[in-house]
C-alpha cells in the first residue's frame, strides 16, 4: 500500500486535497511540517481526516507548531523514527508538497 | 522625506518556510530605524501568535518568542483576521501578544490606508 | 516615479525572478527610476558570481549586474539572508574565515536598514516573491 | 486604490481565494505567471473574476503557457509597460504568493 | 538488480517554478538509462502538456517541446488525470503528445502498482 | 533496508533539508543504510561551502558532510541543478573560469544518472521537497 507524506498546511496548498482524490482504504498517510495544522480535530479539514485509520502526524512538527495539547482526535502521534518505520512498511511512498 | 505608512501582511504559518520568520526580522528592523509600521496576520499567519510552541525538535528558533517581545520595541499596531481566528476555533487567550481583531468585511478598507505593503 | 523592488525568489527556481528583472527594465523604459534593488529569503542566490548557466539560459546575477552598471541602480543583498545562504563578499570571507567569496559585481551586501530606507526613499515597493 | 499582484496558480494555491477575500470594488487585479490559468473563461474560477473591471492578466505569461487563443472573457491583456502603468495608477500595491 | 518500476508524478504548471521541467529531465535521464518508466500528468501537471506553448517572451525555454520530443526517446507511458482535463476543459487535440486517460477512481490503483513514484 | 533520499528544498528557507536530516539520522539509528543523497532543485545549495549560518542555527551544508563522512553516504548535487545556481567544485571552477569553488566537503557534483541508479540500488527513495 502507498505512503503518502504531506508537507504543506491546507489553508496553503491543494496537496492534501489533491492527496485525499488519489488515497485508497489501506494507504497510510503522514502529515508533516505544515501540514500537521490539517490534524486537529478543530480544523476544518478534519471531516476528511478524522476517523481514518492510518492518518499520523509528525510530534516535532506538532509540538513546534504549539499544537500539543489541541486535540489531534484519532490522528496517531508519531516520532521520527516511527516515520522511518511507515516507510518501510509502506511501498511506493510519494511526497506531496 | 514623510514617513511611509506601512503595512507587513503575514500569511504563512511559522517554521514550515523561513518568510514567517523573514517578516518578523523587516518588522524589528523598522522599529530600530523608528518607522511607524502595523502587521496584519491573515489567514495561516495567525498560527505565528500561538503560545506553546516549543520548536527545540525540529531545531529552529522559537517564534512566537519573537513576537512575544514586539511591545518592548513599541510594535504595537498588531492587527488579526477574525475570521481566520475563528475558523481554527482559536482565541485570544491562545496568543502570546495583544492583537486588534478585524472583520472580513474591513480588511480590504484597512490595507488600502497604507502607502507599502510588505506581504509575506 | 521611484520605484524600488524587493525580490524573493530562487534565480532558476521561481519564474518571479525573471518577472521581476522584465518589470525593472519596463520601468526604466517608461522613463521612472529605480532606487534600489532588495534581494531578500531566496533572492539573495540572485547576487551569486558563481552561476554557471548553459548556454541558452540567461546568466541571472549578471543580468542584474549589467542592468545596475547601465542605470546606476544600488543593488543589495540582505546579509542575513545572504551570510547563511553562503553568499559573501570578501569582508564576509575573511571574517568567517571561508575560501572564497562569491558576490557577483555591482552588489552589495548590507542589512535590512537598507529595505526600510528604499521604502521611505521611493513611491513604490512592489515585491516579486518567491 | 490597492492593486493586488497574484502569481500562483489557482489550484496549486489559496492566493487567489485569499486575495479576493480582501478585494474591494475599485481594486485592481493583476495575474501574472501561474496564476493566468485563472484568467480563463473555461477556468473554475471564471465566476470570482469575469467581469470585475479591473482585472488584467500579463501577456508574456499568457503566450508562455500556451493560453493565447483560449477565451479570457473580460480579462484585459497587459504587456510589460502597462504592468508598470498600473503600479504607478494604484497605492498600495500587495504581492500575493 | 531487479528493474523498479518507476513512476514520475507532475503535478505543477509549466514555468511558474523549474520543477515541471526538472522532472522532465529525469524522464530523460532514465530513458537514456533504459529504466522503465512512466508518467503522470495530474491536477494543474496536465498544463505542461498543452499546444501552442511559446516562451519567448518570458526568456525561458519552450516546456511542451521537450515533452514533444518524449517518443523519440521511447517515453511512451504517459498518462492523464482525466478529471483534470475535463475541469480545464481541455481535450487531446490540446496536448503535444498522445496520454492515456485514467478515471479518478482508478489513480489510486495505478500509482500504487510501482516501486517508486517521484512526485514533482 | 537500503534508502536513498531526494532532496529539493532550500536550506534556511524550506523546512524540509532539516526533515530530511532527521529522518537520515533516524534510518540510521533504526539499522538501515543510506546508499545515497541526491541534491536536486535548490537543494543543491545544500553543498554550498560558503554557508556562515549565525551561531544558534546549525551549519546545513557542514551537518550533511559530516554524516557522510560518518556513516559513509554518497553525497550527490545534480551538476545541472547546481551548476546554474552555483555551486561547483574546482574542475567546473576552472572549466568556467570561475575565481572559486564553493562545493562542500564530501559532496561530489555528477548527474541525474545517479538518482537513477540510486533508485535501481535502493529498497526506497523518499523525496524531501521544497
Amino acid at each position: 500500500m502507498t505512503l503518502h507524506i504531506v508537507n504543506k498546511s491546507p489553508d496553503q496548498t491543494q496537496c492534501l486535497k489533491d492527496c485525499l482524490r488519489v488515497f485508497r482504504p489501506g494507504d497510510g498517510l503522514l502529515l508533516i511540517e505544515d501540514a500537521v495544522y490539517g490534524a486537529l480535530v478543530n480544523s476544518p479539514y478534519a471531516a476528511l481526516l478524522q476517523n481514518r485509520p492510518l492518518v499520523y502526524a509528525l510530534i516535532a512538527d506538532i509540538e513546534a507548531r504549539g499544537l500539543s495539547a489541541m486535540d489531534t482526535g484519532s490522528i496517531k502521534r508519531i516520532n521520527d523514527k516511527q516515520f522511518v518505520d511507515l516507510t518501510v512498511q509502506h511501498s511506493p511512498v510519494q511526497s506531496w508538497y | 522625506m514623510a514617513p511611509k505608512r506601512t503595512l507587513i501582511v503575514c500569511r504563512k504559518p511559522p517554521y514550515g518556510n523561513a518568510l514567517a520568520r523573514e517578516a518578523l526580522d523587516v518588522a524589528l528592523t523598522a522599529a530600530v530605524f523608528e518607522q511607524p509600521l502595523a502587521m496584519l496576520f491573515i489567514g495561516d499567519g495567525v498560527w505565528q501568535l500561538l503560545d506553546q510552541q516549543d520548536s527545540a525538535g525540529i531545531k529552529q528558533k522559537n517564534h512566537s518568542k519573537v513576537i512575544s517581545a514586539f511591545p518592548l520595541y513599541e510594535l504595537t499596531e498588531l492587527y488579526i483576521d477574525a475570521d481566520a481566528m475563528q475558523q481554527r476555533q482559536l482565541s485570544h487567550d491562545h496568543f502570546v501578544v495583544a492583537v486588534k481583531p478585524l472583520a472580513a468585511d474591513e480588511l480590504g478598507d484597512f490595507i488600502a490606508r497604507f502607502d507599502t505593503v510588505l506581504s509575506f | 516615479m521611484q520605484f524600488s523592488l524587493l525580490i524573493l525568489g530562487s534565480p532558476y527556481s521561481s519564474q518571479s525572478v525573471g518577472t521581476a528583472h522584465r518589470f525593472a527594465e519596463a520601468t526604466l523604459e517608461s522613463g521612472h527610476s529605480l532606487y534600489r534593488i532588495f534581494f531578500y529569503h531566496d533572492g539573495v542566490y540572485c547576487g551569486n558570481q558563481l552561476s554557471c548557466p548553459p548556454q541558452d539560459e540567461p546568466n541571472i546575477p549578471a543580468q542584474w549586474s549589467a542592468l545596475a552598471a547601465q542605470h546606476d541602480i544600488d543593488l543589495v543583498v540582505c546579509i542575513a539572508s545572504a551570510l547563511k545562504r553562503g553568499v559573501i563578499d570578501s569582508d564576509e570571507a575573511e571574517r568567517y574565515e571561508q575560501s572564497a567569496a562569491n558576490l557577483a559585481a555591482n552588489f552589495s551586501i548590507s542589512g535590512l536598514g537598507q529595505l526600510i530606507d528604499a521604502n521611505i526613499h521611493s513611491d513604490r515597493v512592489i515585491t516579486f516573491g518567491p
